[in-house]
């Protein structure tokens, strides 16, 4: 059965390593701080201005001036630090930050990320979307595998105006994992159920399939 | 004796604002927002004017106030969402909105207020945000030229400031503000609270009153919430 | 949790320093330096280093220290005065030392912590320091193009610090501190007093944890004044 | 007769204006700030990372972490605030510093500037002053008319290695106070008792003198 968005996000978790850095982009990726691994200490970036983000806060404790980058008010943990926003981007920059987790309208089997911008609609804004995937070590995609009219998000070439090229190291979907290697995507793991044909149907990009591919285990 | 960079309120201190100036705002969605001071560019009303700012506020509050006035020509930003006025404006091309990488908007500040006119960065390579624009490559790495923004006005709010400018932010209110507040040829801040020149811990400033000329309290800061996400206990 | 950054003490701390490596050491003169780092590479005693350092210390202190047993083939620097060995060891040629100005100096180190490969400023146009150069004139006025350092390590001094890695500075002592901090591939940061991550106010630090890879409690801090100037009451 | 140091400073200290930020380099420059006229306020930057800098400290009360850029313990002003050396240098790049008083070697009569580097002796290096004189709006170089051999520092061109060019606005010596113009040296005033002969004498680059020459009042 594919994953929905938590399991994305409880996949993604596994990705986490003790004394990372993570900076979490909205939507999917947001969720990931819920699963974090037992045992496991990681301080999450958020690049309005923070080192050390917490929870949302306990109703009547919200604060207009503490908030995240999706502008939702939030808490500080024990060990947190306020900066500007060139400071933060020079951590970003810098790659300081050991992992970046985003979303996506597409991925190429290269790398290249398509997130910010669909020609004819309004469009909003890269945000902080293409210093970091300029700049990350590590930046795990997290999507869906195909659009909501069955069309493939992972693609030879992507067709929509990019975010960044050649920076996408891993992608999640509810159908995969998938490395990006010189060759395309690698799948890794399938979700549960989830056949490597399936897999192959929904992916329009180069698909290397090696071995046997072993389920996620959640 | 410690400068004294004190105005009585929000009115002296825009004084000088002119239709067409190039104008940057502090804040991050509507935290940290100069609220005071945009009301009374609101009343001054100078029209055509360039905003540089993270985001354009929402309908009714923060830079949605001076889009409804019809008094901005031009935003340069790196993400508009949320507005509805906004996404009027800039569909039937009223607005111009020129869209920046949020990291390459925050340095362009620092650097013109560092007296840096020029930078290389990775962010926005092979990109439309790097057409026409140089490339180099660093250690491997392609990179592109971005410039310090040039802007006549800078206008920031702080929690706490002192008489010789001095700055303190609360939190993540904090965002563009300093970097703004080094980059504008005038730099206005308005603070939720004055205090002498003295009061501060010289340790605890956050931006130093040299890129201040003009400070006030202001009048009233409603600090809306953008998002209210809470958890239940 | 906050990450833990904590090590046992200065040999912990340098633990990787090789010989020919490339070495940040933060402070002004002898105000703010990393005492008991310093001490534990000499007690390592990794030959040829390179350090990117304002100044070179005085006779048997701060740098000083290194240049005695010899450990040092290069120092970058912006000023290196009031050291005899120093002046003898350059002098003789044992030796090199490339002089930057400061300005350069401190924009080079946070470049390089802020991803920023190269940037233009005008200091040392028309001077030695321009030979070789790229020159590029904005607004009229020539500037040169300077790179971001490239440091191993880059060893810092604060007055307090926490497990985390956040540091507060006192007074001056923060100078060069805060820009190594940010560009050292490994900052090891000393401090006088480390308290437990959570006991510093998250808006009263001035440098933030990410940039410290290690940090620990100084043994001890002769803390030496260069020059001690009073007035009479 | 011509002035001393003192007198030099106390010159200098006139072209003070209520309102700016100071930097004051080290030698004659540091004895500007003893003679700040009355009803000024100025505040003077240390580019260690100070502003609003007091006078040296009563004995006993000496701070290690407290000093100026010339290495001397000094005190903090009501209103002083540190910061970093790249923030020190962001302020002198970026003009916002109002007059930068230093002192030199030479001067050429286009403002040029040497004063750190003498081929042959030990260089100890620019520290700030490169910095300094490519950015200051206003820069006032502070110093003897002629060095000890008697031979003149205001020179149609600079024969030491140069710290800057085309950027002094004034030169304040013991012999008069001169604006570089593009003309240059254009004679602006007398040291009390002293004649537009001996500064002519004195003066190896292009000196403009006209009009009546007055003297300075201290």
């Amino acid at each position: 059965m594919a994953l929905d968005k938590n399991g994305i996000a409880q996949r993604i978790a596994q990705e986490l390593k003790h004394g990372y850095y993570v900076n979490l982009g909205i939507g999917i990726p947001t969720l990931v701080a819920n699963y974090i691994p037992n045992g496991i200490d990681v301080e999450f970036q958020s690049e309005n201005g923070m080192l050390g983000m917490g929870p949302f806060p306990i109703e009547g404790e919200e604060d207009a001036d503490l908030i995240n980058a999706g502008k939702q008010t939030i808490t500080a943990m024990p060990g947190a630090v306020y900066f500007d926003s060139s400071t933060s981007f020079a951590m970003i920059r810098g790659q300081h930050v050991d992992l970046t987790v985003l979303g996506a309208m597409e991925v190429s089997d290269q790398g290249d990320i398509a997130n910010w911008k669909i020609p004819g609609y309004m469009v909003k804004g890269m945000g902080g979307a293409m210093d970091l995937v300029a700049s990350a070590k590590n930046i795990i995609v997290a999507m869906m595998h195909t659009n909501k009219k069955g069309e493939s998000k992972l693609l030879r070439q992507c067709t929509l105006p990019l975010t960044g090229t050649k920076c996408v190291t891993k992608v999640v979907t509810n159908l995969a994992v998938l490395e990006i290697t010189e060759k395309g995507f690698k799948l890794l793991e399938r979700a549960p159920g989830v056949s490597v044909e399936e897999i192959q149907a929904a992916t329009e990009g180069r698909l290397i399939i090696e071995g046997e591919i072993p389920e996620m285990s959640l | 004796m410690a400068l004294n960079k004190q105005v009585a309120n929000a009115e002296e201190a825009i004084k000088g604002i002119e239709s067409g100036m190039t104008i940057m705002f502090g804040g991050f969605g509507l935290c940290g927002i100069p609220e005071n001071s945009i009301a009374a560019v609101r009343k001054n009303g100078a029209k055509n004017l360039t905003c540089i700012s993270n985001n354009a506020g929402v309908d009714g509050f923060g830079l949605g106030v001076l889009l409804e006035s019809r008094q901005v020509k031009k935003m340069i930003s790196s993400y508009v969402g949320e507005n509805e006025e906004f996404e009027r404006q800039m569909l039937s091309g009223e607005l111009n909105v020129e869209l920046i990488p949020q990291g390459t908007l925050a340095e362009r500040c620092r650097a013109a207020g560092a007296g840096i006119p020029a930078f290389f960065t990775p962010a926005g390579y092979g990109t439309e945000v790097a057409e026409g624009k140089e490339v180099r490559w660093f250690d491997g790495k392609p990179h592109i030229l971005e410039h310090a923004f040039d802007a006549s006005f800078a206008f920031v709010k702080a929690w706490k400031g002192d008489t010789a400018g001095n700055l303190i932010f609360k939190a993540t209110a904090r965002n563009f503000n300093h970097a703004m507040a080094m980059a504008g040829k005038i730099t206005v801040a308005e603070v939720e609270v004055l205090v002498p020149a003295g009061e501060l811990d010289p340790m605890e400033i956050h931006t130093p009153g040299i890129f201040i000329q003009r400070i006030y309290q202001g009048d009233h800061f409603e600090k809306r919430i953008e998002q209210r996400t809470v958890r239940t206990k």
